[in-house]
């Protein structure tokens, strides 16, 4: 019986990283999707060598930093992942599932920082985050960390703020420091669109993303045997879905109603930011939570694009600081309110929401340094933003010597 | 010899194509353009509102000789026409000398075959 | 025991709903390829927000109906789902597999009104068809109605005809009151071809479908564990792949015969008709039926599209009305032929036959005079076509106000 | 309990199943990708019509031919697949799994003999190698053949070999005797670079291929019950994903040194050349020799390519000879060297290491001399070739009569 | 009546628009082309060198009436140039008729409406 | 100066551009066209036939003065050349005025770099 415990664990937590591994196609689309082609060799490139990068170094190094018990701020080194994890599954489950995932938070940077960033300090950047940056946080929440050990517990069950946010607020610093593309801002400063070259590849991407998020959520139960692990993976696919699905809508109508027009690729944005939002609490919240969550993170992506965009001027292309960083928080802060059995809406008063107010803060404080250490030393070594004949010609040509399209 | 340019609604190729071949025009070489005029149609990029309204039209080129001129624009200009704003223009200039590459002719046999006249 | 039972079959459908969730991906990248780049961005838009409507409101209300036991022809209100339906599985796995199905029926009628119909006008039909429409036909097969209740009751495996006519009869009708595209038929009455902007974009949706019918046929044992059911889902694995490739072959050999050359198009729909054709009978009638089937169904499509086409003019731009109301309706009663256990070629009689030529009308009926209703309401109140400039310059400017390229 | 692990492998064998199946479109992608537009429709057919093809004649004939036991060359014949084969899962899932595989070997030829091959040869082609050409050899190394009956048994896990390498030499021999395309190579003899029309396709091909092979590579243990079983595939699947990584980034590295500018389209080769490298021992390494495996795979297929391409003149449009041919033989070698219990690097002496040249001998011979008479005979009766004007006015257009895009 | 054609940078093509505008020129027609010239950056395609620096450049066109022939030059010479290698070129040709397909009106009437003079 | 413009086969494309190169064009512009003529081939699409043949066909052109005109025909004519029907077509017209954008310098000295003579 242990054997088979043990078996449809695996079974789960392999497609699971199966699903989330896909994911990494639905960023590439996206990010390809919503930039122009004469780029489009370059973010594709990306989104495939930060998961390379990402799947060698995390292996290495990182996921011993992340799930190592040294103490509650690292895990300490655990080279090439020597040492046993878990007894309910094979460790090399855990790690392939932790690797898809750590990919995820590294590569939601590409999309903000895209058609201006230099190749070769993308790729110190990428390594840099799946060895240490996100460890580092996702041992304080996942790994045993002091986040988990706070009276009532940072709860982000599937990594709102552990991995989106994280992979969010280091676009913020990215796109900050590189500063907008050429011809975004005109002279009288206001904001320019500059459409990305194909919303059918953009929407193949969030399908994409979609489905992946179906290994995302549900796969962080890391199990699937017993009754309760069943029905646990089961909310979780409803509550996931939902909260899609009220993004998308509220996004839809959000738009509709201030421009007249609803258009694609913000209802896009709208999807992935109610799912963004409710992977903190998907497990925990109910599927009437999880509607509106979605619906709420759906209207706050248009304004949050919109504020970066118009207010303060930081050039996202993709909308990734807006979609992962701002809605990754707000969902995990929801948890605080929406959890059915810790919430505040439930009667359980206002200690979670401190823990998850605690999480999102700290976890974002850590990101932003981090990524600001990181990026200024990029800047000043490597050098960050290629040229602007390269950036005007596009990068396909000038950094990778071949265009997308011929 | 005379260069034709028209660009009309992609709707209607299907008709122009057709009225000039029954004029006798044998060839006419098309692309994709886009027009961009006052006239504006507001569009929206993520939240950001931009108003060139750029329109989708087809640009038609052919050359033949002048006595096919006349009935060529006619045939354009009715087969293209909607009597709705938008129609497009039709271009007509000079070209000094043509080529048949298959053949090296000049002049104007290389917009026709001998022999089928 | 019976908690692994649980767990194995909880894992499966779940699974399944995923793959039958990529199933939408599929409808958008089919329609999408087989219409023109001006209307991408529209037809993207209505596949996603069918998904994201048909997610919220079946849940809400149309689960209820069609899986309650208020009586044989509906069953009854149970608002966002709250009563207990299964045992041997969360009842929310039971619910996602369904929303994604319901979804699918909702999708197909997007292809045929493509290119002409408006947006809002679009998101009412897919509200009212997830909620209503297709939760009754499904109660009556599926949900204890009138059709399982029969002496031989109807047998409609996994929606020949519960699912895929329904959206097929929803798509014809909605065809009808539309009237063909601007430009379909010339002055003298004869059918023009309208190419679709990228077959690229269709052959990808239509390997998605297939893979997502995977889910579909099999996922609708709704049960992995024990011999049986793991042979039966193999059995519906094989019998499926097989029609689909049935399908695909002789309508790739019927247009060569007939036309000379065998266009991809065409045998992609020959594919589509096989799958759609096999998913009544997937789990009763053998391999070598479900071949006979599939070949079947591929000559069937091309016959059907070329008779809405040419014939009486319905203008369907991808096809919705063939491929899964007339493949579907086909295949649903070739299962009284065909079917191993009860079918007339079996030695079995025409009493399985009767039934399901009850089924495949009564739903039929329903679905017709449904959504006539409902498209002349539409028709009516909101308008059902677009404008002729906003036609002829794409739905894409004028109903989004974006482009899908630029 | 017997039950229950009959049905966890069948889950597991089935969802691999439509994980291979999938590696279909992502074939179709990559190949359409790495092509000119012209040629967009024809490549796209080829790749559906080899599956629908295989699907058939497989199960009607291959399947007896591989696993039958008649004798160590073939299996002999069990036409439509009537006996039984497995006790742990039923013979259906079985064959759907070995269907989707064998339809791998048959899809790789196609990239190589892109743009110029007629479609009517091809499809001769693609029926003889999965009713034949891929049996033969799969029944000596997997279905009790004499590879297998060897004192030290012929590795080939997942088929680096039997499938890929088998695909790769019918690609040399189709590619060779069918010759370069028009203004490959320059008068000078010199070859010409003719670049694909999308790399957003071919990048999503790969992406799709990668996820294939999580079901490729675990999937072919064929169980997952029990915790052998369970922590076999999880740490298939970590090498599995650690070799593609190695090939990307070595490909990526050893062009970026070499010609400055790092290109996707070799990078996206190398990942593929990663996957196909380990399949072999993918079982039978560690993460570390996986790593290792792939590293050099990345920078062998470079080489390969350029050694096709310039040196002996062979045109392989999408560099399938490279990847698939030599890379899958390589890896197969490396199974000598890197399987942690019977490799020479471990201790373990030659013996495997003389299999593996055997085995990898023994397939090229088979898959060679077969193909070449195959394509002989072709060359001689339907024609191979498509005329001057087809090829350089596109396949599309004299082959289909229809243009992907418009 | 003047043919303009300018091949342009892509990134300049907001600017010029508008510059455009600001003088006259109601309606440009314009699509996408690509330069190759002397100068070239190397390309890679799966090993092989290939040194075609094909360029991406905007061609836009538009036909004018001699009067705003000068002033159009001029906005686009200020407004299309970075003053980097690269820049473009104007061609000015010579139309010897034009016809507005929804009016069928000929000659300078072809490109200007009546009235908004 | 005079304007050339050239339909030729895809084909050619490399051919043609070395051709011209060699004789001393140091820049050209091209795009995709597509050509439709008399000649059909069959296409269809979902069983319905369409008779219009498009063909693919790469658009050149390129300004040059008139003391290179011959020569650039001639390297045009010989490098296009397939001797199949659908070769192509040569035009050559009249430009009366060019501009180089980054400079401002007009006329012939728009189209080549002082001092490269
Ligand atoms: N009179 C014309 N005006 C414009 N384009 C033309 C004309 N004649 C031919 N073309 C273009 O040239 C291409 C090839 O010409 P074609 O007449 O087929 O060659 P050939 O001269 O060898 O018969 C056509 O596809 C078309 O695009
Ligand atoms: N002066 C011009 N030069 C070049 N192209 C023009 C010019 N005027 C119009 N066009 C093209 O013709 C198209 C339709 O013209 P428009 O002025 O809208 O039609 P109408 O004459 O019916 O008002 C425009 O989209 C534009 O591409
Ligand atoms: N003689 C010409 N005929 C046609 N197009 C030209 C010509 N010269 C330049 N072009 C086009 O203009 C673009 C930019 O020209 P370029 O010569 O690079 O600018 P600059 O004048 O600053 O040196 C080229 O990419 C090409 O498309």
């Amino acid at each position: 019986m242990e054997e088979i415990i043990f078996s449809i664990n695996t079974l789960w937590v392999l497609i699971a990283s199966a699903l989330v591994f896909f994911m990494q196609a639905g960023f590439a689309l996206v990010e390809a999707g919503l930039t122009r082609s004469k780029n489009t060799a370059n973010i594709l490139m990306k989104n495939l060598m930060d998961y390379v990068i990402g799947s060698i170094v995390f292996w290495a190094i990182g996921f011993g930093i992340m799930f190592g018990t040294k103490n509650g701020f690292w895990g300490g080194l655990d080279l090439f992942t020597q040492h046993t994890y878990r007894t309910d599954m094979p460790d090399m489950a855990f790690l392939i599932f932790q690797t898809v995932f750590a990919a995820t938070a590294a590569t939601i940077v590409s999309g903000a920082m895209a058609e201006r960033t230099k190749f070769k300090a993308y790729l110190v950047y990428s390594a840099v985050i799946s060895l240490v940056i996100y460890p580092i946080s996702g041992h304080w929440a996942w790994g045993g960390g002091w986040l988990s050990q706070m009276t009532i517990p940072f709860h982000d069950f599937a990594g709102s703020t552990v991995v989106h946010s994280v992979g969010g607020w280091c676009a913020l610093v990215g796109a900050i420091i590189l500063g907008p593309r050429i011809g975004k801002y005109g002279k009288d400063g206001k904001a320019k669109a500059i459409p990305g070259h194909s919303l059918s590849l953009a929407t193949l991407g969030v399908f994409i993303l979609w489905i992946g998020w179906f290994g995302f959520n549900p796969g962080s139960q890391l199990a699937a045997s017993g009754t309760t692990n069943a029905t646990a993976i089961s909310l979780i696919f409803m509550t996931t879905n939902i909260a899609g699905a009220g993004g998308a809508l509220s996004a839809l109508l959000y738009m509709w109603i201030k421009y007249k027009k609803p258009p694609l690729s913000m209802t896009l944005n709208g999807a992935l930011a109610g799912l963004v939002a409710v992977t903190a609490g998907c497990d925990a919240v109910s599927p009437g939570g999880a509607l509106i969550i979605g619906l709420m993170a759906g209207i706050l992506v248009v304004l949050s694009v919109e504020f970066f965009d118009k207010v303060v001027k930081i050039d996202d292309p993709v909308g990734a600081i807006s979609v992962h960083g701002i809605c990754g928080s707000f969902g995990t802060l929801m948890v605080g309110f929406f959890s059915t059995s810790q919430g505040a809406l439930y009667g359980h008063g206002f200690g979670l929401l401190g823990s998850q107010v605690i999480g999102v803060l700290s976890v974002a404080a850590w990101a932003i340094a981090a990524s600001l250490i990181l990026f200024t030393i990029l800047k000043y070594t490597t050098g960050l933003r290629v040229t602007q004949r390269e950036e005007e010609e596009g990068l396909d040509i000038y950094e990778h010597g071949e265009s997308a399209y011929n | 010899m005379k260069k034709v340019e028209a660009i009309i609604r992609k709707t209607k190729f299907d008709e122009v194509k057709e009225a000039l071949h029954d004029v006798g025009i044998e060839f006419i070489t098309f692309w994709d353009v886009r027009g961009v005029g006052k006239t504006t149609e507001k569009r929206l990029y993520r939240g950001v509102q931009y108003d060139t309204s750029t329109i989708e039209r087809m640009m038609i080129t052919f050359v033949c000789r002048e006595k096919y001129l006349d009935q060529a624009i006619k045939a354009l200009l009715e087969s293209a026409k909607t009597g709705e704003i938008g129609d497009g223009k039709i271009f007509v200039s000079e070209i000094s000398n043509g080529y048949r590459i298959r053949t090296g002719e000049q002049g104007d046999k290389s917009v026709y075959l001998k022999g089928e006249e």
